[in-house]
């Protein structure tokens, strides 16, 4: 058994005064892949801004590798790949300078990779038009294709699937799950019917909470 | 007493609209304060001493979600009724 | 230490001894401020230069001095807030706010009123009322933005970054207003400014000094304890304030 | 095959690098953009001629408080839009999810948006300077103490933009809790035109707003990153 990269304990949350969950305990561990569920405001997309360090609403000890990840920030944000609602993307740049900056303040590296990886996301033609020009789609396989050069241990996804067409969901789903067999841990959320074998599932109700392992 | 009279206290030799302005203002403006403050936490007082269930304001119970608000169903309405 | 420190940060706790010491700061800070107002008004001699109209000197340096160390007050919270989250320091600025505000505007308005017997005018850019002008904006800021902020934790942090931004600057405010002003108008008669002040002047602005703060202190506690009333109207404790006809839990 | 927690990291100066470089290319790609703070800028300075009196005495005398409020109120316009656009298209929770720390990556696109305004609306003075009257001496000072003041407004205005990030009406809100901490910097900046016209030393006062600019310069950041950390929480 690998020691737990992430642990929540006893979280609470609570935001414009209503209570979104609490009590909620659980561990992510290498190569296991997780999907966060619940209704539309159950508090999905807010559990995954907690855990990936961008919401501070919230009480109870999140530990990374075992510390206080308050103390560790810097190293935890070095493992951390976190991909939210908003792709993340200026729309004036091309894919090609968005993804450069991006990762230039984690681990740059050359354009060979990110053209490859921007190929493989389906976007090769497209690596200098301005991204203001693609669709809603091609825009999110941009800030995709970070997960095909990605070396974070931990990845958060929320609602990554959004506007991706069936054939890019099912090519998603191998990606997460070859990341899994890697040893990378997976967190995500979505509303699209993803098979992904393994997959444990943490649902939020108000009120109560289950992790099924 | 700095002054001989009632009359030359309130004149102040011609600077009493000055002064009692200035006291004025004082007096009205820390009144409104503290019985303004002093309604509004009466008020709130007022709004905790209802019985639980009439606030509107309240999350749902822990123990409610067993029926939670009817499962939308996204189902047309009949817009004719009214 | 950190026992009592924990009970301090603690709602229920400060709710119970507010309310212990509210009749005590009202009752005292009214005859203080009674005292040191009718002393004032009434018996202290009067000033050789400015005949009675320096009597609003009671009025209006209590409150410029509250005024400014309310904001220093703030600001010790806002530290308070950021480092250890305590709750309790987020509602008291966000309760004393209002009343600096009050405090502030009271000292510009007695300042310009002061101004007209004195300098036959009601307004002048001198380097006192500039800065409690400042002030005032300062203030305002700060109701503004935890009025604009819904979410409770978001606007207490905000606000107390702000708070802590200002009182930084409020010393390189006075600093500057201070040299503007000599720049422009070297040598005007400042209000306060007195070589020595004979004791029939100085007890009663002192009592008018303690009563306003202990006044402060009953409008603090008072607005604290609203402002406690609504964040927790949910939790166990208020409700067994009121053992609302059995259907409290 | 295991994964293991890594712990290296690009250099914080790398990082600050490519911020400010992204900044700068995003800039270029819409430079009408630039283009408005120095529009307004002008048309402000334009105002007084035409609403106090163009006589030269009068434009002699307060020219040089009519370009630092100017270039004061433009920069403020400006301001609004130094997070507001990677808030919105979601760069910004990257940038604060970066492992660096995060008051350097604030440091490095404050930098960027002088450069964008601040350092412009400075090079514009003499031609502006010249409008009103004001003497090359003057003029110079005017520009130094520009040169020295406009990075105070920008590193001073960061605050103010990420505290209200995302609120509604947040540009009259920046406004309000921004322009009573801009006072000593305008005070000093004019104040020290006006020594200079009278012929008084003003190495002084040059340090003096160099002392803001540093005092700015250490402290600034470290607030705007605690605002910008709250304002993301909130969203």
């Amino acid at each position: 058994m690998s020691e737990p990269l992430l642990q929540a304990i006893n979280l609470q949350c609570e935001r414009d005064g209503r209570e979104l969950f609490r009590d909620l305990s659980f561990s992510i561990l290498p190569a296991t892949v997780t999907r966060v569920e619940g209704a539309n405001g159950s508090g999905k997309t807010t559990l995954l801004r907690i855990l990936a360090g961008l919401s501070n609403a919230w009480a109870g000890d999140l530990l990374w590798c075992g510390e206080q990840r308050a103390r560790v920030r810097e190293s935890f944000l070095r493992n951390v790949l976190y991909l939210g609602h908003r792709p993340g993307i200026k729309p004036l740049l091309s894919p090609l300078e968005n993804l450069r900056a991006l990762m230039a303040g984690r681990r740059p590296m050359g354009d060979k990779a990110l053209t490859q990886a921007l190929a493989r996301t389906g976007l090769a033609g497209y690596e200098q038009v301005p991204c203001r020009h693609l669709s809603a789609g091609q825009q999110r396989r941009v800030a995709l294709a970070r997960l095909l050069v990605a070396d974070e241990p931990l990845w958060l996804l929320d609602e990554v699937f959004t506007s991706i067409d069936a054939s890019g969901v099912a090519a998603i789903e191998n990606l997460l799950q070859e990341r899994a067999a890697e040893g990378g841990a997976v967190v995500f959320t979505t509303h699209h019917n993803v098979q992904i074998a393994g997959t444990k599932r943490l649902v939020l109700t108000p009120g109560a909470v289950g992790y099924d392992d | 007493m700095a002054f001989d009279s009632f009359g030359a206290f309130l004149a102040m030799e011609g600077h009493g609209p000055y002064v009692w302005a200035s006291y004025g203002v004082f007096f009205v403006l820390m009144a409104v304060l503290m019985v303004g403050s002093y309604r509004r936490r009466n008020a709130v007082l007022q709004s905790c001493r209802q019985p639980a269930g009439s606030r509107s304001s309240r999350a749902p119970e822990p123990d409610s979600d067993t029926a939670p608000a009817a499962a939308a169903s996204f189902t047309r309405v009949d817009v004719s009724q009214d | 230490m950190w026992q009592f420190f924990h009970k301090l940060g603690s709602p229920k706790w400060f709710y119970g001894i507010a309310a212990r010491l509210m009749p005590w700061l009202l009752v005292l800070g009214l005859l203080c401020l009674g005292a040191g107002l009718v002393w004032g008004l009434a018996f202290a001699p009067k000033d050789y230069l400015q005949g009675n109209s320096y009597r609003i000197i009671f009025i209006h340096v209590p409150s410029a001095f509250l005024a400014q160390s309310v904001y220093i007050m703030m600001a010790s919270a806002a530290v308070v807030t950021l480092v250890w989250r305590m709750k309790l320091a987020d509602v008291f600025v966000k309760a004393a706010a209002p009343v600096g505000l009050v405090l502030t505007f009271i000292s510009l308005f007695t300042g310009a009123v002061w101004g007209k017997p004195t300098w036959g005018t009601w307004w002048i850019w001198d380097a006192r009322l500039t800065s409690m002008l400042i002030l005032l904006f300062l203030y305002g800021g700060v109701i503004a933005l935890d009025r604009a902020i819904n979410d409770e934790k978001s606007a207490a942090r905000a606000v107390a970054i702000l708070v802590l931004v200002g009182v930084v600057n409020i010393p390189i405010i006075k600093y500057s207003v201070d040299w503007w002003n000599t720049l422009h108008q070297p040598a005007t008669f400042k209000l306060t400014e007195k070589p020595s002040m004979p004791a029939e002047m100085w007890v009663p602005l002192l009592l008018s000094v303690i009563g306003l703060y202990l006044l402060f202190g009953w409008l603090a506690c008072l607005r604290m304890q609203t402002e406690i009333l609504i964040r927790e109207q949910r939790t166990r404790w208020v409700q067994d304030l009121f053992h609302v006809n059995g259907g409290a839990r | 095959m295991m994964i293991k927690p890594l712990d290296q990291a690009v250099g914080s100066i790398d990082a600050m690098k490519a911020v400010f470089a992204r900044d700068m290319k995003v800039a270029f790609r819409q430079r009408q953009d630039l283009l408005n703070p120095l529009l307004f800028f002008m048309m402000v300075v334009t105002l007084f001629p035409l609403g106090v009196s163009p006589e030269i005495s009068f434009l002699q005398e307060a020219g040089a408080g009519i370009l630092w409020v100017a270039a004061l109120l433009s920069v403020l316009l400006s301001l609004d839009h130094l997070f507001r656009h990677d808030f919105d298209d979601g760069t910004l929770e990257q940038l604060v999810l970066q492992p660096q720390p995060l008051f350097l990556l604030v440091l490095a696109k404050t930098m960027a948006h002088w450069v964008l305004t601040g350092l412009p609306l400075v090079l514009l003075t003499p031609v502006l300077g010249v409008m009103v009257h004001l003497d090359g001496n003057s003029i110079a000072i005017l520009c130094l103490t520009l040169l020295i003041g406009t990075p105070v407004l920008s590193l001073i205005g960061a605050i103010g933009a990420a505290l209200t990030l995302g609120l509604r009406s947040a540009g009259v809100l920046l406004s309000l809790l921004i322009i009573p901490l801009y006072i000593p910097v305008l005070i000093f900046g004019t104040g020290t035109v006006a020594a200079a016209a009278e012929g008084a030393p003003v190495g002084a006062y040059l340090a003096l707003l160099g002392a803001f600019l540093v005092l700015a310069l250490t402290l600034a950041p470290f607030a705007s990153a605690a605002a910008l950390k709250v304002s993301l929480s909130n969203s």
